[in-house]
């Protein structure tokens, strides 16, 4: 089933932000969100991962098939690269870290503790999990931050191994992920007229 | 050759492996005979019963308690000024060891309270310093197992130590003034000799010495080991750079 | 066997046990860790074919 | 769920994971309470047991801000929840978690502390069943707390002030309990309170954690 | 310097700053007391400029971990220690800010609290006084805590663990004054250890705070 | 006077990361470092920054001349875009933050508290803060993170802004920051040969 957001609002503070977002993500393809800073990127995504309500409009075939990566990664700084990684197969019932581990070139970093890493080696571990959560979409904001060329072109062979197996991912990005086939959408033309915050309407 | 070749870990390692044979059996004598001494064949006395035995287990301890924080004190300030690794180890692996002496004394020390002063425990002052001094263990001990990387774990439970030490002597005098106690006066000093009687001073004196060497076997060994485990973490550590 | 310790008895037994208890345990955990950490030092060393002793005359 | 609970459990030994801390809390809060109402072993006795049980709750209190806001910050909340667990699982495993690493602990702890109190032998045995009991209590009291402030930085102080209310049943009666203990009174009535408390706090709050939690998360 | 201290103030008294938190902290504790060890008025007069004393340190105690610790999350810390300020005066400042928004009020609040707690009336001024002079040094001390644990997140507990110890001195000398003052005995040798305490301490230890702090910071 | 660093060598948690680092910022120039995920940039940027002391060589010309941003933007959520820029200037002995609002567009958002912005406003906020502090060098650890590409070309302008007037900045960064005048420094190649930590080889 495709992922789809139908005339769909999300607002951020109690702001709305964009407003008709509409749009349908099949499997095996991507979409890749642009706009400006502050245009709503992460609120929407946010919103599509089902960690806030929509304002109006309504999203479907999200329900438990999302796997959600956001600005921060939810890493154990405590925890080993291994033990961060295993525990989140664990949550998400999966059993092989390994082809995460070799997809994001942390094999020489497999013992370190996660709070030693440098910026970009946390990124990439951050983005490892995504591989072992099973799940058929990925829903990434700003996934390549802080990452060099290279960890970019890891990033895009993952996401196309990904795409080849039946899975779809939704990013939101500023820069350029060398993933020619993703189809982009410019969340700037959904931008919510601006007026007060919608919990505040009543006292109008 | 100066002292300071003994800082160098490799030397002391190959040093004490040496000493540490020599340490243990020494240590492993003396409290034996020290202790069976005590123990079988003092008599008991007159006021105390036979509790005056566990003299021979609660003063070594309580004195042991206090060294190896001066101990660690002193390698604490070794390590600040002149940063040899084997004295923050030294300081390190010294802690537990103070940590149980102090448990010692406190443990044998209420379970003479409770025959002689009926009760197990009191806010006497030098008891209540004990606690304190405890409780100056344990966070140190917590410090350094909460920090990541060793130098600076070394560089703060130092600096903990000087730092508790100074408070450690204050709560000493504000512990004095809040309340005057039942503890003895202490009867081992030099000048008060004939204060106890011989029977009692030559085995406590073996014991005391079985004590302290025991101290210093322990923190040999445990010093090799937090070496052996920082080289350890070294060449894991260069295999992977490698 | 024992001397006769009187009405005290318990609190000199439980004194003398609970402090041979807690140094035994003291130095067999200190023992313990030791013969660990030497172990895995010495299995590192084989394995990068280095040993103490080398690395301090070199 | 066992694999949050593992990681809760190994965070909480790991280095800096705080485990044993609130055991030493517990301590230090016994021993300061001498040095300021005075050293007079007979008041000491007499307000033992209530000691006990505020320090024991002041130990769970400070360790609270472990249980959810270390995961908010670092964003596994987020993560944990588009995961496929119930949030109310995800609540109630982080109380269990807080309480064997620090409401567990403390029952042991407890008899140690009162013989610095010179609390009364017969105070002992109410003590720790009443801590046994009313320990789980504050963990998953604490945990909603927890999940009430989660958004907040270092809103442990405010976490502090919504709890602690939400905590005076459970003192109330499990104090009640050792001091009537203590005293050789009937204990039945506090006791029964007491479990019933820990009971329905157990078996309902997760719920409302749960549901604070999604709003928080928002 | 100004600003930093103005900054820390202004940030203590928005939303979710912590003001007040202190306060708030200190009226539970002193609540909960009676809670615990029963309602005896006679009991609880005799123990309240000790349990005062106590609350104070604890409600110092729990809003230590916003010295320096959100400064470090956001990474100010960092920016503040390239910044035009000695670290000295860095600590200083904000030994200042934890001063005016938890021990000041803290000491305006005392009265109040003695109230509830049926304290004898020659305790209030003295209960007052020690509190005036004490509270800096708790400041000061906690801030070394502080700054000893400013790079172990969550490291709330553990500071605790390392503060209380040092706090033992000026809480017996402290409790002593007001102690005395309650039964009417003479203070004047306490108080002078008392705020001997507190000024050696403010002049000394932000120094030790300085360096653990840039330690810490490596 | 130029900053310099002299054969410099610099450790993280330790561990020797980059060995006999030697260049020299002139006023006017800018330094562009660049290498891959975990070779060492943010560890070289910190200690220039005085944050961390050097293994071995020696810096020079960084006496209270610095300005750092690091990966974090050490930002107060709870004080509005003003008053958080006017905390810094105080810090700094500076009077007038405009200039900083103009350069980097925060005047719609002046007065909202820091908490709520976005992601990429966050950053241009805490790059603003830079132009309060009245140092004439500025060190940058990824100072794009998270920006559009409008964002990128305001940061640019002030980078050159600040070259012109008499000031110089190093930065380190993966993607390409529209700043064609500087010079750029691979740091890959200063790579420390692999071995253990100093302070560990007295260990060995
Ligand atoms: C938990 C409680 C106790 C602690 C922490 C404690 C602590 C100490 C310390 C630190 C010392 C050595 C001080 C010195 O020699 O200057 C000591 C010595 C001594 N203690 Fe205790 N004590 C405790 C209970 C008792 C009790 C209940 C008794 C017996 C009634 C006792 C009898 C002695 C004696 C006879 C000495 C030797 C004094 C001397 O000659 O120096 N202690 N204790
Ligand atoms: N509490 C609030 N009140 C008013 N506006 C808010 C509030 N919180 C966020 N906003 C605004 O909502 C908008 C959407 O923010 P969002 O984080 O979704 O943007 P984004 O597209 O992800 O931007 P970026 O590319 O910078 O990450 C921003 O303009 C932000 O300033
Ligand atoms: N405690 C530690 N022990 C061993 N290695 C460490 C430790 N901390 C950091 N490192 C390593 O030091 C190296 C330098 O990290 P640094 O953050 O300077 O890299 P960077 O160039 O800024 O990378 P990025 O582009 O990803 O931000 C990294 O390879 C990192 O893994
Ligand atoms: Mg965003
Ligand atoms: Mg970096």
């Amino acid at each position: 089933m495709d992922l789809q957001a139908i005339d769909l609002g999300v607002a951020r503070g109690g702001v709305p932000v964009l407003e008709g977002v509409t749009f349908s993500l099949g499997l095996g393809r991507a979409l890749v969100l642009r706009g400006p800073n502050g245009a709503g990127k992460t609120t929407l995504l946010r919103t599509m991962a089902g960690l806030q309500p929509p304002l109006s409009g309504r999203i479907e075939g999200a329900e438990d098939r999302i796997a959600y990566a956001a600005h921060a990664d939810g890493l154990k700084s405590m925890l080993s690269v291994t033990e961060n990684l295993s525990f989140w197969a664990d949550v998400f019932a999966q059993r092989d870290i390994e082809p995460a581990i070799k997809a994001f070139d942390l094999t020489g970093l497999r013992t370190r503790l996660a709070g030693t890493l440098s910026a970009g080696q946390k990124r990439r571990l951050g983005l490892a999990r995504l591989m072992v959560t099973g799940r058929p979409i990925w829903v990434l904001d700003e996934p390549t931050v802080s990452l060099d060329a290279a960890s970019v072109a890891l990033f895009a062979d993952a996401v196309r191994a990904h795409l080849q197996q039946g899975g779809a991912a939704l990013m939101a990005t500023h820069i350029d992920l060398g993933l020619n086939e993703a189809e982009v959408l410019d969340v700037g033309k959904f931008r919510a007229v601006p007026r007060v915050s919608a919990q505040d309407e009543a006292f109008l | 050759m100066s002292i300071w070749e003994y800082a160098n870990p490799v030397k002391f390692i190959r040093t004490t492996d040496r000493l540490l044979p020599w340490f243990s059996w020494a240590a492993l004598s003396c409290l034996a005979t020290g202790l069976i001494w005590g123990f079988f064949f003092t008599p008991d006395d007159f006021r105390q019963g036979s509790t005056v035995k566990i003299i021979y287990l609660h003063v070594p301890a309580a004195l042991m308690a206090i060294n190896a924080w001066l101990m660690m004190l002193v390698a604490s300030l070794i390590w600040i000024v002149r940063r040899h690794h084997v004295s923050a180890l030294a300081a390190r692996a010294a802690a537990p060891v103070g940590a149980v002496m102090t448990v010692i004394a406190l443990a044998t020390g209420a379970i003479w309270g409770q025959p002689m002063w009926g009760t197990w425990w009191a806010w006497d002052p030098r008891l209540t310093s004990f606690l304190i001094l405890f409780l100056f263990y344990l966070g140190y001990i917590a410090l350094w197992s909460a920090i990541e990387d060793d130098d600076t774990a070394a560089d703060l439970t130092s600096i903990l130590c000087l730092v508790g030490s100074v408070f450690a002597l204050l709560s000493r005098y504000a512990v004095l003034f809040w309340n005057q106690g039942l503890h003895q006066e202490a009867t081992f000093s030099a000048d008060k000799e004939q204060n106890i009687a011989d029977v009692f001073w030559y085995p406590a004196v073996i014991s005391m010495v079985g004590f302290a060497l025991l101290f210093i076997a322990l923190v040999f060994l445990r010093t090799q080991t937090e070496i052996r485990a920082r080289r350890a973490r070294a060449l894991m550590a260069r295999e992977r750079t490698l | 066997m024992l001397p006769d310790l009187g009405k005290y008895a318990g609190y000199v037994l439980s004194a003398y046990a609970v402090s041979l208890t807690l140094i035994i345990l003291l130095v067999l955990f200190s023992v313990m860790r030791a013969r660990r950490v030497r172990r895995e030092l010495e299995d590192i060393e084989a394995r990068q074919g280095r040993s103490t002793k080398e690395a301090s005359d070199g | 769920m066992i694999a949050l609970l593992k990681r809760d459990l190994m965070l909480a030994i790991r280095a800096g994971g705080g485990f044993g801390l609130g055991l030493a809390f517990f301590l230090i809060v016994t021993v300061l309470v001498p040095f300021g109402v005075g050293p007079e072993t007979a008041l000491l006795a007499k307000i033992a047991p209530g000691i006990l049980w505020i320090g024991a709750l002041l130990a769970c209190l400070l360790s609270l801000d472990r249980i959810l806001a270390l995961d908010w910050e670092d964003g596994s909340l987020d993560l944990l929840a588009t995961a496929p667990l119930p949030m109310e699982g995800i609540v109630t495993i982080k109380a269990l978690a807080h309480w064997i690493t620090t409401g567990l602990p403390l029952v042991f702890a407890a008899p140690a502390l009162g013989v610095l109190l010179s609390m009364p032998v017969d105070a002992y045995l109410w003590v720790v069943v009443s801590l046994a009991l009313g320990t789980p209590a504050l963990s998953v009291i604490g945990t909603f707390g927890a999940a009430l402030t989660v958004g907040i930085k270092r809103g442990g102080l405010l976490m502090s002030l919504l709890v602690l209310p939400l905590y005076v049943p459970t003192l109330i009666f499990g104090a009640e309990v050792a001091r009537r203990g203590a005293e050789g009174l009937a204990v039945q009535t506090p006791l029964l309170m007491l479990a019933g408390i820990s009971a329905g706090v157990v078996a309902l709050l997760p719920f409302a954690s749960a549901a604070v939690l999604r709003i928080n998360l928002r």
